[in-house]
């Protein structure tokens, strides 16, 4: 990497050991991170884990973590757990995440959806089971969905956004492995289904993203419309926890955070990562509450 | 005589003799069938994996960019793995089946013992990622290091070295133990200069053949908290490691094709890895083959 | 349950041999003492001709009994019974080869008149037949006490055949004329107490086999 | 033959005097056994380990959902509001066995009919070089086979299947975990069969019997309590198999058996879990425990049946 | 009895040599690989008598009697030369199948191999595959052969009884009497009792010579002085020749060869 | 050669019932649970001589000889009662080590049953045991051994290879090499010969004769005529008794009892 | 390699046995026919004493014949050397007892002088005695050749039976008075002709102990 040298922070002297864990749709940005950082800083040890979001709170709120990635953000249950073995955090924002609707490449009469549609559409006790259900206009055609699991933090933010914390319908094929949703709305004809932007991007010949109208007429997702927010509401932020008592004491866990603040942006918008960099101003506000945490 | 009809008998011979080519042609074609299966999963993998496999992408770390990428730190963590496990693994499990065929009374706690230890060997490793990770990585504070994880691959493994030791020492003749006593030898001395040696290429076939098992387990170690992305080689026992089922797993789920494609060739990697300690232990097998 | 059938059955071959050749030999003895009696020659040269027979028969006992031990390993009785055998068919074999001498001297003696009626010579003749009877019987029962009772008979034919030949010899002073006769008669006698010696030995075969244990019964 | 008076001496004495050290070794005869009987007690504190993690938190499970609701409802769908979600184990349970039937019905004809190939027809020579290839099919990462079912066997169904096939379904990974179990079960049974002595066909043979009689009337039944075993494990096996049907077998538990639909299976279920967002604490997060703890009491009891099978079926010879 | 009897019995064990054969053997040669294990072979069998193979380890036996019901087939890497010729037809004439010759010529072998199933269903076996299955037929043919092998008051209140359960010996007659069920001409015998004890081997042997009225018997013995118990023929081999064969009274008491003289009485090595 | 000679071999046959006993067993009784497996035995064991033990299957043979050097205590239901005295010092005697009895007790079983090492450490394994390391004495023993067990010049350029590498014969000669190289005084051997070819076991044989002369040797066979032939006294138990013990020449010529020669003439069942 | 060692052995100890009763019986047989020469009763009387050990001898070789038979299980040759012992030595028994009952005339002669000088009854028994030298050499050595030579041996001693029995039976007519002395003789002389005889019955077994065939060589 030719980041190594404007990127190091710490001139190459720093030691130490860092435990990062948690939402495996951050890896990609805290891999590239800590591979960036480690080469800058050759005696820090930066790997990062995959335990999942809540997997990754888990072992936070216990004290395990110096820095616990999520995908959404913590729950009350976790900050109460985190409150009762005294661990302070904070949160910092690294990227945005656009969720794409897709559909097959077969699909060519869809133009676009509202997101009301999306709603009635997903809705647990919806009516919708063909495409003539959403639109007359469009075949009878038995619509198949595919979201990811549950239990990810994408599907809460789709619950948030979309269903407004309603149920979904249950006969969504659900997933934790976004490639194998890829593979299911590719294959199927009358398929639909949401996922991050990066599995769209390295997708793009077989699936076909759909424009949401979220009241200001259709927007595609790509780069510019998710940073800008235009893409709405479907883009999610994707955050790093870090226990306030590692910045303190470990000098590395310093260093780390703010080498990520500073090139988060970046490195989460390139190609083999594919997500949305946030405006520059965020990561300068938040390198500043940083350096207050770290009393620096 | 005369209650046998040799003429039907001799009648029937063709219709019998026919039944026996048809039912050989449909189990060469079950045979086949797997060796057919085989054959289309080892070329998607090579066809696949092929243009990635480099020596480069054996001693680099892991990267964000496909063509950087590579699988030291997985692999010496398998290694590492590997260390803890087979040592610890074996010891126990010889431990346990040599005091099971030679010192153990035919009692209730043996039989229970026995039924214990089988059981255990269908218990689903993800199950053992749970222990894991009670007993070693919380409550004996090991964190999700090299040693947590051996130790749970371990008790993983165990039951399967128990029950391969099991039956190496039972096929060690009554006799050649006889013959060590009736020479004034003390049990001890009879395990340990003449049923341990000789039941010694079972175990070992049966060690091998269960650790090649935990070569290619990922579920419990992910559950255990192993790590994705490691740029560094494990120094010690209590260094944090990545294996690599985990990171094969990892790059399978990535959205880039690039990723799928050097998944592909770790898994090139790791077929070798298993098919060598396959040859090992298939070597063994047949060299001490029916010494007795 | 007995095993081992084929060989019992075999063994019993091999003692109703012993039987008919013990049967033709008291047969042979008969009528050579009859022979020597009515000076019948033609019954004499018969005598001659049929002891092939017993030869052969004495050559198949011996035969069978190699076969028996060669082909069966036999040990303790059945062996004594085999080793018997081949002692007792030799000492019949020799009973009848006195028969021959008998018909032998008989021709010898041929129509010449008889200095005088032969009488003890065949009374001790039929006893000593008697004898061979008496161990066939012994034999074919494996009866020790009957075995042992034939030592007491041959006393009585010792005894006769002293008795015998001195009467022989003062024969001989007195009808110096008929000395290749008497002399003839000599040896008869002497054939038939050779013959019940014989017997005796068949009896102490017969305590050998039943025993395991020599008993001289000759001494 | 002389034996040199001096030196026979020598030896005898020499033994007697090492007598001494004999006591030495006596502390070992009491020590050792000792050592290896901790061993064993491993293997139970393994089993006491693997309770006791699943029951603390089954526990805590079973104090939000009813014992009555896990068993009875046939429906599992917790993700959404608690007083929304459904915890009948039944779905997780029916796509669990749907799956294993599946694989068992690819599995068992296969596997034994390899195996009594391998066994009974194919030369020393082969059976020395296809039985290790078989093992390598055992040794594939489940991963691998997982995306070979939905990335091959799956499309290649839907093309097969008249009215297609959903992408996640119970077909496909029941297949392909069947396919993983054959060498299992060949190389098992081939071992099984193995171990019938020669002797046995050689008798079957001699009276006018083919290859096939022989197999089948023969040497089967004597193997039999060892086929049997290879196909209880391969049970347990796909029982317990997870990657596989993550990836192939969709997330959609269901206690209706339709095998072109989606399915969920317990391991699925742990690993979608213990992979995704739930919050420490959680109901779901406790939910995953109550599902192992059901899995663990199937595999027991699947391998009690397999030790009394066994035990029945043993044919003595 | 009679003297002719005796007669008989001496004569007969003295000038057998004209038979009606049913094997003729004509310059039998068979290699395992390279290892020529029978040379040039020539050899008839008798009907209805015991002939006895006898010889030192390694000299063939087994092998010959193999090749008589081409078991020895079974070893890949065998290769044959010859003519064995079964009462008219080439044995391996592919027009003549080896299940049938099997069938015609049953096989006992040296540890007793009863199946793992009931006593009944071991005689059965052979009746049933060759598609018997009437029930009562198939009694009849299970009780006969039970008779036969001598071992029918033994097993007749057991019938149902795991074979396994049987003593060595007994084990080794009820293989006689499967051999027995599908009313073989031949039965050959490849050691029958090298692994009972000596009243079992008696048994055994008494059986032999009851069966020999109705079946032609060839069996190898490892024991020469059951050879000599039991057989009317013996052959010696050695090193995969036929030293001598002859009538066995001739051969224990008379051997013409020096070598079956060295081995019989134990100057052999 | 004299007649003497003659005289004194059948005079040692017809009486040799004074000897140094080795071993003197009095009122042994044994049960294998409720099984009696040996009841009331009385038996005093020659010093230097061949003693057989012939019987049935099943008599108690291997498990009389098994008392001998407590070998039948591996079974864990055995009970025993009796004395068993071995050169005066009773074997039962807790002082006296049953490590030390069968160092002094040494045993060759039935099948052979070498160590899966090389022959050489098959020898040296007994002495290595007792604590004897130096090479060049384990060198000593092992020739001598395999000297005594007439098996050196078959196996001195192979040391090193394999024991399984050997013949059964041989291996069972090895066994017995391995035995001798403790210097045991007395010699148990339960069926040597049983699993051997005629050949083997001649060859094993005329070793055990050779033997006798500076062992004393306890040996069960099966074999009535290896008994005949090799030993100086026999016993025939039957049931657990000892119904008649002997010199081997009158057992086998003139037993005393009705069912010794039953047994031996094969009329048994 | 040579194996069952101890079997030769003892084949080889049963050998010289019947070699030393062999050699028993000739010195008896020469010292019988020395008494009867020399009308010495003493040496008469000792060869009656000396019997007894050479009866011992024979009983002790049929018991170890039969031991080896028990023991041994013999077959072939082995075997047939084995009865060949029972008989040889059955046959040399015999022979020592025509040594004892030549003795026994010698004694019923006494010191009664001698009609003629004897010379040509010990010729023909000198004769015999070869023929026991020859058939024991023959044993030793196996030889069948040697053993067939004895056939003509014994027809010399048949012809020179018949001239002695005519010649003493023309002395009894001349010299009545020693009708006693001569019958004594003419038992002599018979004596050793079965001796004689006795040797072909040695040399028929061994012929049958080499070939394995019976071979009749007194017909
Ligand atoms: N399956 C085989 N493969 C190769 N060689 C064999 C095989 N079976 C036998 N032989 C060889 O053929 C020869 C004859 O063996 P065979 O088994 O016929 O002897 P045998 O006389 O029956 O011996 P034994 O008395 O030990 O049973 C031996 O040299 C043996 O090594
Ligand atoms: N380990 C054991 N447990 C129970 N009973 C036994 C055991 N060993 C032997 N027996 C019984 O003790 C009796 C004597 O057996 P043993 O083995 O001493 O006989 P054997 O004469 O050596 O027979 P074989 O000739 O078959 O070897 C038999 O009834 C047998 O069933
Ligand atoms: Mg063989
Ligand atoms: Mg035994
Ligand atoms: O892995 P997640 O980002 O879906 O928690």
């Amino acid at each position: 990497g030719n980041k190594s040298e404007d990127g190091a922070a710490g001139g190459g002297d720093l030691s130490g050991k860092i435990k990062i864990d948690g939402s495996s749709t951050v890896f990609p940005i805290m891999e590239a991170v800590s591979e960036e950082f480690q080469a800058a800083n050759p005696d820090v040890q930066a790997p990062v884990g995959v335990s999942g979001t809540g997997g990754g709170f888990e072992k936070f709120v216990r004290g395990e973590l110096d820095l616990a990635n999520a995908s959404r953000p913590i729950k009350d249950e976790e900050k109460t757990a985190a409150g009762d073995k005294g661990i302070e955090f904070t949160e910092f924002e690294l990227a945005k995440d656009g969720l794409s609707v897709v559909v097959s490449k077969e699909s060519d009469f869809i133009d676009h959806l509202t997101v009301d549609e999306l709603k009635k559409m997903w809705l647990e006790e919806g009516k919708v089971k063909t495409w003539k259900d959403v639109r007359p206009e469009w075949p009878a055609e038995k619509i198949e969905f595919f979201s990811p699991g549950t239990d990810s933090g994408t599907f809460d933010y789709w619950n948030e956004a979309i269903l407004e914390e309603k149920p979904m319908r249950r006969d969504a094929q659900l997933s934790e492995d976004d490639n194998v949703l890829v593979q299911g709305v590719t294959g199927s004809k009358n398929a639909i289904g949401f996922f991050g932007y990066a599995y769209y991007q390295a997708n793009k010949d077989k699936l076909k993203a759909v424009p949401i109208d979220g009241g200001n007429g259709p927007v595609e997702p790509n780069a510019e419309t998710i940073e800008s927010g235009e893409y709405a509401p479907l883009s999610r932020p994707l955050f790093t926890y870090v226990n306030n008592k590692s910045l303190k004491d470990n000098e590395a866990v310093y260093e780390y955070t703010k080498f990520a603040l500073e090139n988060a942006g970046e490195l989460a918008s390139s190609d083999t990562i594919g997500y949305v960099s946030l405006p520059k101003e965020k990561y300068e506000e938040q390198m500043k509450k940083l350096d207050e945490l770290a009393g620096k | 005589m005369g209650l046998i009809n040799k003429e039907s008998v001799k009648k029937r011979m063709g219709s019998r003799i026919a039944a026996n080519g048809l039912a050989k042609f449909l189990f060469i074609l079950a045979t086949g069938f797997s060796l057919l299966v085989l054959g289309v999963l080892i070329y998607r993998i090579l066809s696949q994996g092929l243009p990635y496999l480099s020596f480069d992408f054996i001693t680099n770390f892991a990267s964000r960019m496909p063509e950087r990428a590579g699988i030291w730190a997985a692999l010496l963590g398998t290694i590492w793995i590997m260390a803890v496990t087979a040592p610890v693994s074996f010891i126990l499990g010889v431990g346990t089946a040599i005091y099971l065929e030679e010192y153990a009374k035919k009692n209730a706690f043996t039989k229970f013992v026995q039924v214990n230890i089988s059981n255990l060997a269908g218990v689903p490793s993800i199950v053992f990622g749970l222990l894991g990770l009670t007993i070693f990585v919380r409550l004996a504070g090991l964190g999700s290091s090299v040693l947590a994880g051996g130790l749970t691959m371990s008790l993983l493994i165990l039951p399967v070295i128990v029950v391969a030791s099991q039956e190496a020492i039972r096929t060690v003749p009554r006799e050649i133990r006889e013959a060590s006593f009736g020479m004034g030898a003390t049990k001890w001395q009879t395990i340990r200069r003449i049923v341990f040696p000789a039941a010694l290429p079972g175990i070992l076939t049966g060690t091998i053949l269960a650790l090649s098992r935990a070569v290619g387990e990922t579920a419990p170690l992910l559950v255990l908290g192993a790590l994705a992305y490691v740029a560094f080689v494990p120094e010690n026992l209590l260094s944090q490691f990545t294996v690599l089922p985990i990171q094969l797993y990892n790059w399978t789920s990535r959205p880039q094709e690039d990723f799928h494609m050097l998944a592909a060739s770790g898994i090139i990697i790791l077929l070798i890895i298993l098919l060598i300690m396959n040859s090992i232990a298939v070597l063994i097998r047949n060299k001490f083959h029916k010494r007795f | 349950m007995v095993v081992r059938e084929n060989f019992q059955l075999q063994l019993e071959e091999m003692k109703q041999a012993i039987v008919q050749i013990s049967k033709l030999t008291e047969e042979a003895l008969e009528l050579s003492v009859d022979a020597l009696k009515n000076q019948d020659l033609d019954k004499a040269l018969q005598i001659i001709e049929n002891d092939n027979r017993i030869n052969v028969l004495e050559d198949e006992i011996n035969d069978m009994a190699i076969l028996l031990i060669a082909k069966q390993a036999p040990v303790a009785s059945d062996l004594r019974r085999i080793i018997a055998a081949i002692k007792i068919s030799s000492d019949i074999e020799r009973m009848a080869d006195f028969a021959v001498n008998i018909a032998k001297s008989t021709i010898r003696i041929g129509k010449q008149e008889l200095i005088k009626p032969l009488e003890e010579l065949p009374n001790m003749a039929y006893h000593a037949i008697k004898m061979l009877t008496t161990a066939t019987k012994a034999y074919i029962d494996e009866d020790v006490a009957l075995a042992k009772e034939l030592a007491d008979l041959d006393d009585y034919v010792d005894e006769t055949y002293g008795k015998i030949i001195k009467e022989l010899l003062e024969l001989m002073t007195q009808n110096p004329e008929h000395l290749s006769q008497i002399s003839q008669l000599l040896f008869v006698c002497r054939y038939i107490e050779r013959t019940a010696d014989h017997a005796t030995n068949i009896a102490e075969s017969i305590i050998f086999l039943v025993k395991g244990k020599r008993y001289g019964l000759n001494d | 033959m002389s034996r040199d008076k001096s030196n026979q001496k020598s030896i005898r004495s020499m033994i007697q005097e090492k007598k001494s050290s004999r006591s030495q070794s006596a502390v070992m005869e009491k020590v050792v056994p000792k050592i290896f009987l901790i061993c064993a007690i491993i293997s139970i504190f393994t089993t006491l380990g693997i309770v006791f993690t699943l029951l603390t938190e089954t526990f805590t499970f079973f104090s939000r959902v009813s014992i009555v609701e896990f068993i009875t409802n046939t429906r599992w769908f917790p993700f959404t509001s608690d007083e929304n979600a459904d915890y009948g184990i039944l779905a997780l349970v029916m796509g669990t066995l749907t799956v294993t039937a599946i694989a068992m019905v690819v599995a068992i004809p296969v596997g034994l009919a390899a195996a009594i190939y391998l066994s009974e027809y194919a030369s020393a020579k082969t059976r020395k070089v296809i039985k290790p290839i078989l093992e390598v099919l055992a040794g594939v990462p489940t991963i691998v086979y997982g995306f070979f079912a939905l990335t091959f066997v799956t499309p290649l169904l839907d093309k097969i299947i008249p009215g297609g096939i959903s992408i996640f379904n119970a077909l496909s990974p029941g297949i392909v975990v069947g396919i993983m179990i054959i060498p299992m079960i060949a190389s098992l049974s081939e071992d099984a069969m193995n171990a019938v002595p020669n002797s046995m066909r050689e008798g079957a043979m001699a009276l006018g019997a083919t290859r096939f009689e022989v197999a089948i009337k023969v040497v089967l039944p004597a193997a039999l309590s060892g086929v049997i075993a290879s196909f209880v494990l391969g049970i347990s096996r796909a029982i317990g198999e997870t990657m596989i049907v993550t990836i192939a077998g969709g997330s959609r538990p269901t206690a209706d058996i339709n095998v072109t639909e989606s399915i969920q299976t317990m391991t699925a279920y742990i690993v979608q879990v213990s992979q995704g967002d739930t919050g420490f604490g959680t109901t779901i997060y406790y939910s995953i425990y109550a599902v192992g703890m059901t899995l663990f009491l199937f595999t027991l009891i699947m391998n009690l049946l397999a030790q009394f099978i066994s035990r029945k079926f043993r044919e003595e010879y | 009895m009679d003297i002719t009897i005796n007669k008989q019995m001496v004569q007969k064990d003295k000038k057998n040599q004209e038979f009606t054969p049913v094997f003729n053997i004509n310059n039998l040669n068979l290699w395992y690989g390279q290892d020529h294990a029978l040379k040039d072979i020539k050899f008839d069998i008798p009907e209805k008598q015991v002939t006895a193979i006898i010889g030192p380890s390694g000299c063939g036996k087994s092998t010959f009697i193999k090749t008589l019901n081409r078991m020895v087939e079974m070893v890949p890497i065998v290769r044959m030369s010859g003519e064995i010729v079964y009462r008219d037809k080439n044995i391996f004439d592919p027009k003549y199948g080896v299940e049938e010759l099997r069938t015609q010529v049953g096989m006992v072998f040296q540890k007793p191999n009863p199946f793992p199933k009931s006593i009944y269903d071991n005689v059965a076996y052979g009746p049933r595959i060759h598609g018997i299955k009437n029930k009562k037929v198939l009694d009849e043919v299970v009780e006969k052969s039970l008779r036969g092998a001598a071992i029918w008051d033994e097993v007749k209140d057991r019938l149902n009884e795991n074979a396994y359960g049987l003593s060595g010996g007994q084990q080794q007659r009820l293989c006689i009497a499967r051999c027995l069920a599908i009313e073989p001409d031949v039965i050959l015998m490849d050691e029958p009792t090298s692994a009972l004890d000596p009243i079992s081997t008696l048994k055994v042997e008494e059986l032999v010579q009851e069966l020999k009225k109705d079946y032609s018997i060839v069996i190898v013995t490892h024991n020469m002085q059951q050879a000599a118990r039991i057989s009317d023929r013996t052959a010696f081999f050695l090193n995969g020749e036929v030293v001598e064969y002859t009538d066995t009274s001739t051969l224990f008491s008379n051997p013409s060869d020096k070598r079956t003289e060295d081995y019989i009485t134990g100057r052999f090595g």
